[in-house]
Formats: C-alpha cells, structure tokens, sequence
C-alpha cells in the first residue's frame, strides 16, 4: 500500500475545510417552510376565518407565479456557481415591453408566435450576461448589476408606459383561472420541468458539478464556459416565460415595474436553501418557499398591516431564516 | 488489531530535561470517531523531527493540537518542562510554537512585510504608537534583515503575495515561522506543492533553522526528504504514535513497513 | 514592481489634482457660463424641473414648455431629477449657477422642496410649481381635494344610477409618495362618493398603498380584496387610472359573482383599450398642458411685472380639471397629439380637447 | 545532493506562463491607484470636449462636490465593511432611515436628540446585521438585503405620504459654503476619507481588518479575532449612514423613499470604480472611491449641463462598473471562471 507516498498532489488541492457529509439538510428545510406555511395559515384563519378560501388561495396562486418561475432561473444561476443574477429586473421587462408592442399592434402577429419571440428574448438576455461573465471573466454578481442599469435604461428610452389590450388572448389566458390561476400552473410546469432536468440529466449534473467546484468539473471535460451559457440562456427561458406571462397578468406596466420582483425572488431562492456558494440546492423546494412569501403578504392583509409593514415582515423572515441557516450550516460542520 | 509500544513509558523516566516538546498520551475524538488516542512525541533542542504515516493516521490532528487549531481532549504537554494548555493559535504562539500549514495561511492581498507581522505589528515611535498606529518601516526593515540571513528571494517586499511563486510563498511562511517561533516550528507538508529547485530551498531553510536552535516537526509523505532533513522521525499509524527512530538507521522500506502495519516496531523509542 | 501604493505617492497625486483642478477654475471662472445658455446676455431663460420618466406627460409637460418659449424667443434649460431630492438639489444648484430668470416644475422631492425655497428666493429666481404648492412659489395646477371631489361625486351619481348607492366595499387606491396630492385626490374622490350616497359606512372604506406601478397596485389590491370576500358591490377610486385599473385587473383574476366599477383620476388610460369597462370615468388633467398656465405668468415676470405672489390652491392659478366617462374619453386625443397641439397653439389643454367643458 | 547548495541563487521560479497584457498589469498594478486616477482623467478630458472648458467654473465644482459630498461620508464608512470582507447592501436604505428619523424627530425634540435616536437607529440596524452575520454564519449579501428590505418598510412609514422638512439653519447655510471651488462639505467628507484612509493603511486594527477581509483562516491563524473585527466593521458602517443621514437633511430639507436604494448603487459603484470588490476583502482604499466618486459625480453634472436624458448616466454607470471590474481584474484581481 503504497498510495500514501503519491498522493500528496491531490491532497494539497483538496485541502484545507473539511466539508460535512450531512451537507444538505433539504429535508429539514421542506419541513421549516412546510411547518411556517401551516402555522401562517392557522393562525390567520383561526383570527380571520375568511382567509381559508378558494379566493385566498387564487390571490396567492397569483403573487407567486411569476416569483416562482423567476426564481427557478435564479436558482439554476446560484446553483452553477454563478452566485448572482441582478438582472432579472431587465430580463424580465425586455420579453414584456415587446410582448404588449407585439400585441398593440394594428395588426399582431398570431399569439404562439408572440410568446415564442419573448421567450427568445428571454434567452438572448441570458446569452448577453453569460458572453459578459465568459469573455472578460468577471464576477456574474457586478456584470448583471451593471447589465440591469443599462438596460433598464434603454428600455426607458424606448417607452414609458407599456398597455396590453385587455381583450387578447394572451391577457385572457393571463387573468383567468382554473382552480387555481393559469399562470400558477404555468409556474408548476416549469418548477416540475426544471427540478428533474437539473437533476437527472447530464448537463444538469454538470452544471450542479461547476457549481460545486470549478476545477472539479473541468478536471472532467466539463465546459465550463459551456455551463455558464447553459445557465444563463436556461435562467433566459424562464425570464422570458416569466416576462411573457407578465404581460399577460398587467393591463400596463412601466420599465421599473419590475424592480420589486428582485427581492422577493432573491428571498425565495435564500429561503429554498439555494447555497450562495453553489453547487447545491433543490429546484423544488421553490414551490414551499414562494408559497410562504405569498401566504404572509396576503395573510399580513388579514391583520389589516400596509405595506410598510409587510416589508418589514418580508425582510424579518429572511434575515431569521439566513441566521437559522448559517447557525444549523455552523453546528453541521463542526 | 496491531498494537504499537506505549512510547510515553518508556520516554518519560530518561526526559526530565533536555526536551523542547513533550506531547503524553494525548487523545482527541470528534463524537464517537476517535481521530488519535496515545499520540505522544519528545522533541530535542535543535532537532528536526519527522512525522509520517498513512493518510487517517492522525498526522494532522496531532499537528492542530500541537498548533493550538484544536484542543485535546486528554494528554498533557510541556514545554520546556512547563505543562501548557493549547486551546487556541494564540496559546500556541505564546507559548513558541509557530506553524506553517499546508496552505501557508498567508493573506494575498497584503505585501510581505505585514505577512510576516500579521497579527504582531511593530508600532510606530511616539504618540502614534501609542493609538495604535503601525510603522510599516521597521517591519520591512525586519523582514528584509530576515529575508537576507535565511537566503530567502522575495522579488520584492512591497509586492503582495499573490504575485509570488509556490516557493516564495513557501519560504516566505517559514520566514515567519522563524522571526516568531522561539523554539518550535511547526511545518505541515512544506514541499507538497513545490518543485523540485524550490524543494531543494525549503529543505535547506529546514537545516537552517535547526543550525539556528529551533526544533522543527516536519510532516511529510516523502521519505526521501525525510531521511535528507531529518534527525529522528516518529511513526503514527491508526491514531497512534508507534514508533520513534533515529532517521540514519531506519532503511526507507522499514519506514514504509511500519507505516502500513507490516513491520510492528519490537523496540521502544530510541534513546536520547 | 510595487503593487502596495505608497501614502506619500497618493498625498502627492491628490495634492496635484486638488491644485490642478483649482487652477483650471479660477482660469476659467472669469467666463463661466455659456455651456447650456445662460441669461447674462440679456436673454430670458427658463429653468424646467422635470421629475422623472414614470409617465409619458412628464417629458411630454418639458416638450410643451420648450415649445412655447421657442415661440417667446426664450431660451430652456430642462433638467430631470429621477424624484431624486439629492439630484433635484444638485439641479437647482445647476439653475443657480446659470442664473435662469425663473423655474418651472413638478417637484415631487416635496421633502427638498423647501430648502430649495430658500436657495431660488436668496438667488432672486421666481419659481412656479405644479400641482404641490410650496410657501413662497407660484402655485398652478388642479385644486385636487377640489377635483377629487368631483369625480367622486360624478361616480357616486353612477353607483346611484347602478346600484342604488347599495355599495359594500370601497377601495382607495393610494400612492402615498405622492403626498398631498395623493390625499386630496384620493381622499376627495371617497368623499365626494359619500356626499352623493352618505349611506356608505366608514368601515366599507379601506386603503391600498402603491408606488404608481401596476405590478405593485395588483398584487396589493388583490389581497385587499381577497381580505374583504363578502362584498357583492364594489367601488374603487384612487389618486389614478393606473392604480384603479390595478383594482379592477384583480378582482377580474379572483373571479367570483361580486360586481366592481371604477373611477379613475388623470386620465392616464381612460378611453384607450387598455382600460377595463368597468372603469366608468376619470378626469383629465392635461397635464402636458400645465406650461400653458405656467407661461401666463411668466410672460408678466419677462415683463419686469411680476405677479402677487399667490402660492396655494386656494389663491393660486387654478386648472379646471374635465370630468369624463369612458365614452366621452374616447374623443380626446392621444397625449403625443395634444402636446403638439398646444406646443403650436399655446392653448388650454381643457379648452382644446376637453369634451365636457 | 547537489541542489543542497542552491540558496543562494535566485529563487525565481515562478513557473506559471507570461500574462497577456503584462505591460498594462505592470502599470495598473504600479499603484493601486493608477486605474481610478487614469480614469477621472479620462472623464476630466471628456467633459473638456463635451462641453468645452466652460465646464472647469468655479460653480460646477461647487455643484459637483457638494453633489457628491454625503455619498463621500457614506463610503468612508461603508469601505471599512468591504475591507473586512462583508458587504452591507443596507447602508444606503440606514442612510434613508436615519435621515427620515431625524427630519421626523428633530423639529419637536431639537437637533441633538433627534440626530442621536437617527444614529442609535443606524447602528441598531448594522448590529443586527452583525448578529446575523457574524454570530449566526448568515451570508452577508443576502441578510442585507433583508434588512435593506426591513429599513425600506420602516422608512416608507415614517415618511407616510407626507415627508417631513426640517432645515436646520446652521447646517443648511454651511451646505451651501464653499473654499472657492469645493464645498466645506465636500472638504469634510474628503477628510473623513483621509482619515479613514490613514485608519485602514496604519493602524494595528486596520490592518487586522484588511487581513480578516483578505484570508479569514490566515488572520484567524495570526491570532487575529475576525468576527470581532467584523461587527466593528458593520457598526462602523452603520455609525458613518447615520451621520450621512443627518448631513443629508442639512443640505436636502427632507428625505425621500428614494435615498437608499440610489444611494447604496452610486456608492457601491463608485468604491467598485475605485478598486474595492464585492467579492473579496482585503483589497482597495478609500481614496479610490473618492475618486469613483468624483467620476460618477462629474458625469452627472456633465448631463446637467448637456440637458442629456439622465438614463445615458445609468448606462455610463453600468459601463463603468464592468470597465472597473475588469480593470481590477487585469491587475490581479479575482477571475471568475
């Protein structure tokens, strides 16, 4: 047994903290989102009964779609290591603005074709940020918050209130329901889509594997420009998907309309237990942490609290569940 | 299971004086993983040390012990005759032991100078000092005398360290180990990442250092090196110290027999 | 090669810079001025505060008035603060220092609003403000609570003719960084609802709050709409379209059997397709129009005749606001139309295209 | 061995392949200043050509530094934070709170009193910040934004739909002073930055901090209490927003919603022109976003000027980050693969 003499090489690259084999408590973050959610809405309808209705449950289908299909990108873009995306503001609000032109016009195009464009879009603004943070190889956090100054700010050039006719198909689609809203199913397919293909298929691997550890993956012929692509135009779909959907669900919107959405998204992904760091996180536990965030905006109404109140809330529940976090995360690998 | 000699029994009567270091019967566990139980070590004045073993053996829990990274869980250790407790880096510093781990624990982004007084600045004359403001003259002035006695090549002593070679940054550590280790340094693997010409250097400082008082623990996989720098050298295999030997008298195969269980050491530790 | 900068290096550049910079200025300051315009030369210029890109009549409102004082041969200087007041202060520094005969604007940064009081009445510069009155400014605009009033009470009339004033919900769509303004139209528009049908309880009013974005007036209605699930008729009011087309937007996703109609303020969609059926009226401002107003009293300031000063919407120049419904709106241009219309008339918007005058 | 006797040959054995652009690294990485100092040159010499020399007046400097004087407090603070290796995106929403505190607090209960609940205020909020990241392991960035969001509510209700104006006599007429073409604010705030900057290079806990931001194991290996280090870097930051809160009301007369996030982004950006990073400590010094600052600031007046859309200086601002990041990157910094 002679291995101990030769590998010192691969011990010096592997080195310095060791890293739990616990590792993901996912099971004990579905059990804390599920167990707030429960909590949130007994304790609202046990004060205000009215809360436990088909309406409720519409208004929160409604507040998490867009959320939750935003948040599937950015989970994709912190899952592969790419830590931040900022930009989402943008690229969610290019697909939109030309969705409601593409719908005001005199004469539009048939719908599928509108849709397929803004995704596209979507896309394109993906590919935008991966050939920043790939050709000059700069941090993805600093490329998208510059990328999102600039294009919001072309956008604003471009218009300043965005209508969509409220009789096209795409806004009856928008708007309607069925149980629950359209758009909420919208979301599930792609929280569904997504959760499996991040984590059974080889690219999905791949991209979770440069997440973990870029010398790692291309020690393996991973592409690691490749990856970044692959996230960023993937994160692209779900933006245009989001930003299509968007303008189907808002009669009209002006370019900032979108700035809000970052936060909650960005809470969403921190409350699923998307590691910052990469390389780990569960698409699916999306689904809980968007519905809690929506649960408590609508609940806090019940209790009749404005929206001050309610940011101080949303703020609260994140900073609490980022320090239960790090402290489970501290005692872990102890 | 093989079982190695208690070297601490035998150690103990003849060690009154004359060592630097004397690590008994320490024992450290992390829940119910026992990482080394009845580590010990007796290290001489201006000797260098090596310590091998197979990877699990407990090499490095023993050194973060001895480095103060962790505490021990039972064992005793003394210093020059005087029982110290190693709860933190700290305690180790002040009690002469410096390390150089395996990754240096340099700061990239801060230049030689204040590498090497990191955590114990010069402070700047009069009034200034006295509010805690530094003088990053004399520390260079320090380093650069330092630098020269060790024939260690520092391009520069303003440039930050992120622009030095493996080497560089190798002989850089030791610098530091040397400037604050009064009696002990400590070296975790020093040559891992290095070729051969910057090998070749560290390994000379080692001898320097020895030629200078220090004793020196040298953790390493490569024998050869070993028998090239060291005095004595001391066995762990499965969270055990089995064995202490003189370096000249040991062949390479015994070594590697005792590493891996297949020699079991018939003699006690060597005698001083 | 040293990478760590040396203190004394750094001292001696800023030392350099800090003089350079000052030698170039006291170069130069003997013939500052020029970039931009500025009124040494006898010429009357004109200082316009925009506040930001959130709608289209605000760059539409700088359009009108570069228009009219073309036509005067006066010179602009248009400047956008972003609702910024540490950027509306650097451009009231900008005005200053170009010594504009007077300023007009929106000035929505109403916290800054007074020190920048101070500094115009210091530096001799008559300011007239839209719509947020401010001690010592020239007042034009809406008299909201007035006008607020109004709709409400048109409104109220509607519901009386609907439901017979048989309302269960009241929805107050509020923006409440709009300050005063939001109050008075918002609140007028429930008051005057309560003046035509006083059988409304208090408790049937409740608020939502938004910053004029739809995608932040939706999900707020819709809470607020899911917290009220009893009530079968509901009347929605608020400081603008957008925000009343918000509440209308959630309660058609939330479905269910309950009736809801609208009156908007501002007119910002009434009339166009994108505003739902069920927003009965609105009122139009013709806020791209305000300059008309704006330069009536700047003609008598170019004239070395200044006006009292009249700086509240009690005593100030009032704009008649047009109440409409959705029907009447339709005839009324577009804003795009209307700004070039009265770039080129120098008319009142509400005697141009208002088709209830 | 024969190689036993080498020491005393050069050691050069920095084995890794030649940079590309390794004159360009070689300049940049002269000074740590060369970028951001080259770059305001560009922008000076810009400006001259945009709008001819009438931009070097006595005025626009006056309009310039005060414009940029209470970011310039703001960031003095805030760089210790980055130094250290944590990021506080809510200084600039600490910055709105204190600020509508005070315009609140002050004309009932006085100017002491009132800045001194503004400033407890402040820190409060960075202790929690502290608390969080530091005793709880929560990453910084993200329990930031959930104070930034936290602050943004507690603001938007004390502010309500009426903001309060409180101008300060004394403090209103010093923020309109100036020594010829700089403002006495400005003067102020570029010595805080000089101090801070002394603070950071010269000082025993500066220069702890700058190694807890640039190697946590090396520091905490040197004996060095990071964490401690850590909560007075986020108390610091907090203690500069709330005095930047205060001076903001001397020269504004009142708050707004919009102070914090457009502060926390002209800020950020401008340390980020001058050489810190987002993603690692240890690296930059205040004098640099003194300069990013100078940048950004004479871009905005130079749109003034111009009349030009202020959406071109969102667009300049973006670019400029990229630019800068990549600047720092070229000379040494971080690449993210």
């Amino acid at each position: 047994m002679t291995t101990a003499l030769t590998d010192q090489k691969t011990r010096a690259v592997t080195a310095p903290r060791p890293r739990t084999l616990k590792g993901d408590h996912y099971g004990i973050t579905a059990a804390a989102l599920l167990g707030a959610l429960v909590i949130v809405i007994v304790v609202t309808t046990v004060l205000h009964p009215d809360f436990f209705s088909g309406r409720t449950l519409i208004a929160i289908g409604f507040t998490m779609a867009i959320t939750g299909i935003l948040s599937v990108g950015q989970a994709i873009i912190t899952i592969s290591g790419a830590v931040l995306d900022l930009s989402i503001p943008a690229g969610l609000m290019l697909p939109a603005w030309a969705v409601a032109t593409m719908l005001g016009a005199s004469n539009p195009l048939p719908t599928a074709l509108i849709v397929l464009i803004g995704v596209a879009l979507g896309v394109v603004w993906g590919g935008i940020n991966a050939l920043i943070v790939t050709t000059l190889k700069i941090n993805p956090i600093i490329v998208t918050l510059g990328t999102n100054f600039i294009g919001i700010a072309i956008l604003s050039m471009q218009f300043t209130t965005a209508t969509v006719p409220g009789r096209s198909e795409l806004s009856m689609f928008g708007n309607g329901s069925l149980l629950l809203p359209n758009i909420w199913w919208v979301m599930l397919v792609v929280v569904l889509v997504a959760a499996p293909l991040l984590r059974y298929t080889r690219s999905g691997r791949h991209l979770t594997a440069t997440g973990g550890s870029v010398p790692a993956a291309r020690s393996r012929g991973i592409s690691i420009r490749g990856m970044r692509y692959l996230a960023f135009c993937t994160a692209g779909i779900c933006y245009g998907i989001a930003g299509v959907l968007f303008a189907g669900s808002t009669s009209n919107f002006n370019p900032m309309g979108s700035a809000s959405l970052l936060l909650s998204v960005i809470a969403a992904v921190i409350l699923a237990g998307v590691r910052m760091d990469g390389g780990r996180g569960s698409i699916l536990l999306l689904l809980p942490a968007c519905a809690l965030l929506a649960t408590v905006q609508t609940a806090l109404v019940f209790f009749g609290l404005d929206a001050a109140m309610q940011s101080v809330f949303q703020g609260a529940i994140l900073i609490i569940a980022l320090a239960g976090d790090g402290y489970l995360r501290k005692r872990s690998t102890r | 299971m093989p079982h190695g000699l208690d070297t601490t029994s035998a150690a103990s009567p003849a060690t009154a004086n004359g060592y630097v270091l004397e690590a008994a019967g320490i024992r450290k566990a992390f829940g119910a993983n026992v990482a080394i139980s009845n580590a010990s070590m007796n290290l001489r004045e201006a000797e260098v040390m090596g310590l091998v073993g197979d990877n699990g053996a407990g090499k490095s829990t023993f050194l973060k012990i001895l480095s103060g990274s962790q505490p021990a869980d039972e064992g005793t250790i003394t210093i020059e005759g005087k029982r110290v407790e190693l709860r933190t880096p700290a305690d180790a510093l002040a009690a002469g032991i410096e390390t150089v781990y395996q990754d240096l624990a340099l700061v990239d982004t801060m230049d030689a100078a204040q590498n090497v007084f990191l955590g114990r600045e010069r402070s700047a004359a009069g009034l200034a000092g006295l509010f805690g403001f530094v003088s990053d003259r004399k520390m260079r002035a320090e380093v650069g005398e330092l630098v020269k006695d060790l024939g260690v090549n520092i391009p520069s002593l303003r440039a930050t360290v992120r622009s030095m070679s493996g080497g560089q940054r190798q002989s850089l550590a030791i610098a530091r180990a040397v400037l604050w280790g009064r009696r002990i340094v400590i070296l975790d693997e020093p040559t891992a990442a290095l070729g051969v010409r910057e090998t070749a250097h560290v390994l000379d400082l080692i001898r320097r250092l020895r030629d200078r008082g220090i004793s020196v623990i040298v953790v390493s996989h490569n024998m050869q090196q070993l028998r090239e720098v060291a005095d004595r050298v001391t066995v762990m295999r499965l969270g055990r110290t089995v064995t202490t030997r003189d370096i000249a008298s040991t062949s390479v195969e015994d070594l590697i027999g005792l590493i891996t269980g297949a020699v079991i050491p018939d003699e006690t530790i060597s005698t001083p | 090669m040293h990478i760590k900068y040396s203190f004394r290096r750094v001292a001696v550049i800023v030392a350099a810079a800090a003089l350079s910079l000052g030698a170039l200025s006291a170069c130069s300051s003997g013939d500052s001025g020029g970039a931009g315009g500025s009124s040494d030369d006898g010429d009357f210029t004109v200082g316009v505060l925009v506040a930001g890109h959130d709608a289209p009549w605000e760059e539409q409102q700088a359009d009108v008035a570069t228009a009219l004082a073309e036509k005067r041969g006066w010179t602009t200087i248009v400047l956008t603060y972003d609702n910024d007041p540490s950027t509306f202060t650097r451009n009231v520094s900008t005005l200053i220092s170009k010594k504009v005969d007077a300023v007009v604007g929106f000035m929505v940064a109403t916290g800054a609003n007074a020190a920048a009081q101070q500094r115009f009445e210091a530096a001799g510069i008559p300011v007239i403000t839209y719509d947020i009155a401010q001690d010592g400014w020239y007042f034009v605009g809406v008299d909201n609570a007035a006008s607020g009033k109004l709709n409400g009470e048109a409104f109220g009339n509607a519901l009386k003719e609907k439901w017979d004033c048989d309302v269960d919900l009241v929805l107050e769509g509020h923006q409440s960084a709009a300050g005063a303004v939001d109050e008075q139209r918002t609140g007028g528009e429930a008051e005057g609802l309560l003046s035509v049908c006083p059988d409304i309880p208090e408790s049937a009013f409740q608020s939502f709050d938004s910053d004029g974005t739809a995608a932040a007036a939706q999900p707020a209605a819709r809470n607020l709409l899911t917290a009220n699930p009893n009530a079968k008729h509901i009347a929605v009011v608020g400081i603008n379209d957008i925000n009343v087309q918000a509440a209308l937007d959630a309660q058609n996703q939330l479905g269910g059997d309950a009736e809801i109609l609208g009156w908007g303020q501002d007119g910002g969609l009434i009339g166009t397709d994108a505003a739902s059926p069920n927003m009965l009226g609105s009122a139009f401002y013709f806020l791209e129009g305000y300059p008309h107003y704006s330069f009536q009293i700047l003609d008598k300031i170019a004239a070395g005749n200044p006006p009292e000063m009249a700086d509240t919407a009690a005593n100030g120049l009032l704009i008649p606001p047009c109440v409409v419904t959705a029907a009447e709106a339709a005839d009324v241009p577009s804003g795009d139309e209307r700004t070039k219309e009265i770039g080129e008339k120098d008319e009142a918007g509400h005697d141009l295209f208002c088709p209830t005058k | 061995m024969s190689t036993l006797t080498t020491h005393r040959t050069p050691v050069d054995l920095d084995i890794r392949p030649p940079k590309r652009f390794a004159k360009i690294r070689a300049f940049y990485g002269g000074s740590s200043l060369g970028a951001v100092v080259t770059a305001a040159l560009l922008v000076a010499v810009i400006s001259l050509i945009v709008a001819g020399p009438d931009f070097y007046s006595v005025d626009n400097f006056g309009i310039l530094t005060s414009y940029i004087a209470v970011p310039l407090v703001m960031s003095a603070f805030a760089c210790v934070g980055l130094l250290a290796g944590i990021v506080d995106l809510s200084v600039g929403p600490m910055v709105g709170v204190s600020a509508a505190i005070f315009a609140a607090l002050g004309p009932q209960l006085g100017f002491w009193p009132g800045a001194a609940i503004a400033v407890l205020v402040a820190l409060a909020a960075a202790a929690i910040n502290a608390l969080a990241v530091v005793r709880f392991r929560a990453d910084s960035i993200a329990a930031t934004v959930g104070m930034l969001t936290i602050l943004s509510g507690i603001t938007l209700a004390v502010i309500g739909s009426n903001p309060p104006t409180y101008i300060v006599d004394g403090l209103f007429a010093f923020s309109l002073g100036a020594l010829g073409p700089f403002s006495y604010l400005f003067l102020i705030a570029v010595a805080v930055i000089l101090a801070v900057a002394g603070f950071v290079t010269f000082h025993k806990v500066g220069r702890h901090l700058r190694a807890a931001g640039g190697d946590e194991n090396a520091a905490t290996r040197a004996g060095i209490k990071v964490g401690r280090l850590r909560v007075f870097a986020f108390l610091f930051g907090g203690l500069g927003a709330g005095i930047a809160g205060i001076l903001y009301i001397g020269q504004n007369g009142g708050p707004a919603l919009e102070i914090g996030p457009s502060l926390t982004f002209q800020s950020y950006a401008a340390l980020m022109i001058g050489g810190f990073s987002l993603v690692r400590g240890g690296v930059g010094n205040p004098i640099g976003g003194l300069f990013g600052l100078l940048i950004i600031g004479a871009v905005g007046v130079l749109l003034d000027l111009q009349q030009i859309n202020n959406h071109f200086l969102d667009v300049v601002l973006g670019s400029a980050l990229i630019v800068a990041v990549l600047v720092d990157r070229l000379r040494g910094g971080d690449r993210f693969e």
